[in-house]
């Protein structure tokens, strides 16, 4: 394996996919109140994408495109995103689901009970939750391919 | 009961996790500001913690629960439902005892930390997984919920071995990374079988609902195995031998500031231990199996512990090994204390009375329980002032240190003032607690006692030898060695006081701290039950 | 068709041989597939409490009227145990190469300046 | 010795698993599901969603997964501490 990547097969086909992959992961998290998925599930299909990136161009081919500090940052916000969501419901209980069910423009849908086709736009905190653990599980998991993956090809060469 | 209270047991997890994600984005803006932040956090916390305790030793004594989401805070049950659906916290007077350690251990940890670590890299880090730890401490002290328990445990594990293995450069911190965090997981791994394994029989996670059914249908074939798979993996989490491999290594091998946390960290696993043990199991027929099965593990750690801190040459090693023989002592405390509850509950009498009349048993578990806070302390205090020490010298290895004392006046009285204290020296607080446990193991077996006493004796004379020559004697060497900064000294002065105040006036804290929380473990059970399940 | 706790009896192997594979190999990459193999069959086990026989996933969407539901709760855990496992895997893996860094070793009786 | 004591730890902790694993209630019959049930009957009433894993996981055990986003989070950091940039004087071997 050169420092450059992998063949050229696997990175072709790879230029094919990982658009694929990453819309695939924000559909599983966007619909994840409504079909198996959410926002671990999602936020995981996205980070796999990123990984076969790293894998078929190396470290150095996405350089420009996947910045560490960017990606640890963007954990955090989604990290504080997701407390501070919890923390929303405060007035009641922590982790309260202030929106589901009140009728606002938000997610506030109601569902009516027994199998259904499902509304998008209601499970107030939930959607927004998914979100929250989406951009966190993708970055995250990103970030430590990366590193792993810089660390280990620094190994090789020493 | 005013807001914040209501709401201090969520803050003391949430908080921390706010400090602990908002710290490496502080950090970009520079050390000083990262280091106000965090200091403002643990702060919070420590205050949050006292605000907690203050709200429940002034009150009645009844557990609070506090549950996540649903109609509101106070309601455990939906209507017309028998099982608690949400996960809740349920504060009763161990919890809030074992949180005012914690917080302890915390502030003065964190505190120290900012001059040990000013000239080192990946500070933001350093601190985040500081508070992550202490998040994770405080959410399995709070916690009513099995699984919500194993959560936190995980948490623990991964903070703690991310710190064990920060200073890289080292090459034993990282064999002890690894070596840690394989045992932490298989522990984690146990609980989280014995977990499984309860939900397959009880369809529930919460800790008092699962004691009822517990209560009501007797202990099955399944519960027992889970009360094994809970025993040996809580055990392995808290360092007891034989499965402290990984205790000295951790300690010996995280920055110092860190493995004053970690000692709360096993404590932890100890209160989960305690909890499974009076609360989850506290009837039934096993009782005394249980009780003997701890005094054996306390036995064998005090002995083992002491034995192997004869040996060592490396100042945190030592420590560390005075460390794991502590724990035997809280093992011991309450191991007396869980064979003659065996042995009342057997005989019908009443718990509640027993307590106000001072049974051996219910003073046992006030030694065992005291002697965390006390431990807690003065290991803290050493691990600490051990710092200081190689910070100053550059090396740990007790053989080449010497005269110390001549430019590190004060770390070398803190130093002496926490090895006294660990090895139960009247005027400190070591004696206070071990003077409960030695008294009450005596009534059960004068064995006990004995190797209660001839142990801290000799860990007596491994400390007073390693004093003795690191400190005293003369300068070998080491010209360039300055007194620790002012930053560091202050956390050590607070732990030093916090020692001395707890020996002097052991009568006070007993009655007021202590004794609150061996009442919760020794007839508390049916109030935790009843606090989430009604009736009671 | 009945199994009777067949099922259980799987799991509880595959924890077997994770174990096995963490106490006698010697490699540290291999302790680490044996923690994997461990945790794998703790979900295993965790996600099969909560089958009803004849049960379908618990999702409305698009559900058939009247039909039994498996448990949900053994799945959300499930779901958590997992991730922590990705995580612990992930920082075991670091330490190994870290390991091998400082000793240029992966093997566990070469390693061993923590004795005693 | 130190191997045959890991033998027989290993054996004991395997015929405890499989006692464990044989005394279970059979596959597929759950003893007491009236939490399940009341998660599986309520949740699109009390929480607006069709899907009842992400009702519990994000609603009855919210507090769970922010301790599960918080493993995440805490391995992330761990990772990256170990991969950090050293400074100059961070020497190998250094105890300090």
């Amino acid at each position: 394996m050169n420092q450059n990547g992998m063949s050229v097969i696997v990175r072709t086909v790879t230029r094919l996919i990982y658009g694929l992959a990453i819309v695939f992961g924000f559909y599983v998290i966007m619909h994840g109140h409504l079909t198996p998925g959410g926002g671990f599930q999602g936020g995981a299909i996205v980070a796999s994408a990123f990984a076969l990136l790293l894998v078929a161009f190396g470290a150095a081919g996405v350089k420009g495109r996947l910045n560490k500090k960017i990606l640890q940052s963007l954990e955090e916000v989604g990290a504080l995103a997701f407390l501070g969501l919890a923390f929303a419901g405060i007035g009641t209980a922590f982790f309260y689901n202030l929106l589901a069910g009140s009728g606002s423009f938000l997610f506030g849908a109601s569902v009516a009970t027994g199998p259904n086709s499902g509304i998008f736009n209601a499970g107030g905190v939930v959607p927004l939750m998914n979100w929250a653990v989406g951009l966190k599980v993708m970055t995250g998991i990103a970030c430590i391919v990366i590193v792993m993956l810089v660390g280990a090809r620094k190994e090789e060469t020493e | 009961m005013n807001t914040l209270a209501i709401h201090a047991p969520v803050l003391l997890v949430a908080v921390p996790l706010l400090g602990a994600f908002a710290t490496p984005l502080v950090g970009k803006l520079g050390q000083r500001a990262r280091n106000v932040f965090v200091g403002l956090i643990v702060a919070v916390t420590a205050a949050l913690a006292g605000l907690l305790a203050a709200d429940f030793f002034a009150g009645t004594g009844a557990p609070s629960v506090y549950v996540m989401g649903g109609q509101g805070w106070s309601i455990p049950l939906p209507s017309g439902m028998a099982v608690p659906i949400r996960i809740l916290f349920e504060v009763d007077g161990m919890s809030a005892f074992m949180t005012l350690i914690t917080a302890l251990v915390t502030l003065a940890g964190a505190y120290f930390s900012f001059s040990y670590w000013r000239e080192r890299s990946g500070g933001n880090m350093y601190f985040s997984l500081l508070l992550l730890l202490t998040a994770g401490i405080f959410g399995m002290e709070l916690t009513g919920d099995m699984f919500n328990f194993f959560v936190f445990l995980e948490i623990t594990s991964i903070a703690a071995c991310g710190l064990i293995g920060f200073r890289v450069w080292l090459k034993r911190s990282q064999e002890a990374g690894f070596k840690v965090m394989t045992l932490y997981t298989l522990s984690g791994l146990f609980v989280l079988l014995a977990v499984a394994l309860l939900y397959g029989q009880h369809g529930a996670l919460n800790m008092g609902y699962i004691a009822s059914q517990i209560g009501t249908l007797g202990v099955t074939l399944i519960d027992k195995i889970a009360l094994g798979l809970l025993l040996t993996g809580l055990a392995m989490k808290a360092g007891a031998v034989p499965l402290h491999m990984w205790a000295p290594d951790a300690y010996g091998e995280a920055p110092a500031p860190t493995s004053a946390v970690l000692v709360a960290n096993s404590q932890a696993s100890l209160y989960g231990l305690f909890r499974v043990l009076f609360t989850l199991f506290g009837i039934g027929t096993s009782l005394s199996t249980n009780g003997w099965i701890l005094i054996v593990f306390a036995v064998l750690t005090i002995f083992v512990g002491v034995t192997l801190a004869l040996v060592q040459s490396d100042i945190k090693r030592l420590i560390a090994y005075g460390a794991v023989s502590q724990i035997g002592y809280m093992l011991l405390g309450v191991g007396v204390g869980l064979v003659r509850r065996a042995s009342l509950v057997a005989g019908g009498a009443s718990l509640g009375a027993q307590a106000d009349a001072l049974d051996y048993g219910f003073v046992a578990m006030q030694g065992g329980i005291f002697h965390m806070l006390n431990d807690a302390a003065c290991i803290g205090l050493l691990f600490l002032a051990a710092g200081a020490v190689t910070r100053a010298s550059g090396t740990r290895n007790l053989e080449k240190m010497g005269g110390l004392a001549h430019r590190m006046k004060w770390t070398s009285v803190f130093f002496i003032i926490g090895a006294f204290a660990l090895a139960g020296v009247p005027p400190f607080n070591g004696f206070a607690s071990k003077l409960l446990i030695y008294e009450a193991s005596f009534k059960l077996s004068p064995f006990l006692s004995v190797i209660a006493i001839l142990s801290s004796i000799m860990l007596l004379a491994v400390f007073v030898k390693a004093f003795q020559g690191a400190f005293m004697g003369t300068m070998r060497g080491l010209d360039s060695v300055e007194e620790a900064p002012f930053g560091m000294l202050l956390p050590m002065a607070v732990l030093a006081l916090v020692v001395i105040a707890f020996g002097l006036f052991p009568g006070f804290f007993v009655d007021h701290i202590v004794t609150p929380a061996a009442k919760a473990l020794w007839y508390g059970r049916d109030a935790y039950i009843g606090a989430i399940l009604g009736g009671g | 068709m009945n199994v009777g706790n067949f099922p259980f009896v799987i799991a509880a192997l595959l924890v077997a041989f994770g174990l096995y594979a963490l106490l006698f190999k010697r490699n540290l990459i291999k302790m680490v597939i044996g923690v994997s193999l461990v945790e794998t069959g703790v979900n295993l086990f965790l996600v099969m409490l909560g089958y009803r026989a004849g049960g379908e996933a618990p999702i409305y969407t698009f559900a058939n009227a009247g039909q039994k539901m498996v448990l949900p709760t053994p799945q959300a855990l499930t779901l958590t145990s997992i991730v922590i496992g990705l995580a612990t895997t992930a920082l075991l893996l670091s330490f190994a190469v870290f390991v091998h860094r400082h000793y240029g070793t992966l093997d566990v009786r070469k390693i061993k300046e923590l004795r005693g | 010795m130190r191997k045959v004591a890991l033998l027989v730890a290993f054996l004991f902790v395997s015929a405890f698993l499989l006692l464990a694993a044989t005394s279970m209630r059979p596959f597929g019959t759950p003893n007491d599901a009236a939490m399940d049930d009341y998660f599986i009957s309520s949740a699109q009433g009390e929480v607006a969603v069709n899907n009842v894993v992400t009702a519990v996981v994000f609603d009855y055990r919210g507090f769970d997964t922010l301790g599960e986003a918080t493993v995440l989070f805490t391995a992330v950091i761990a990772v990256l501490s170990l991969f950090r940039k050293l400074k100059e004087d961070e020497q190998w071997g250094d105890e300090r």
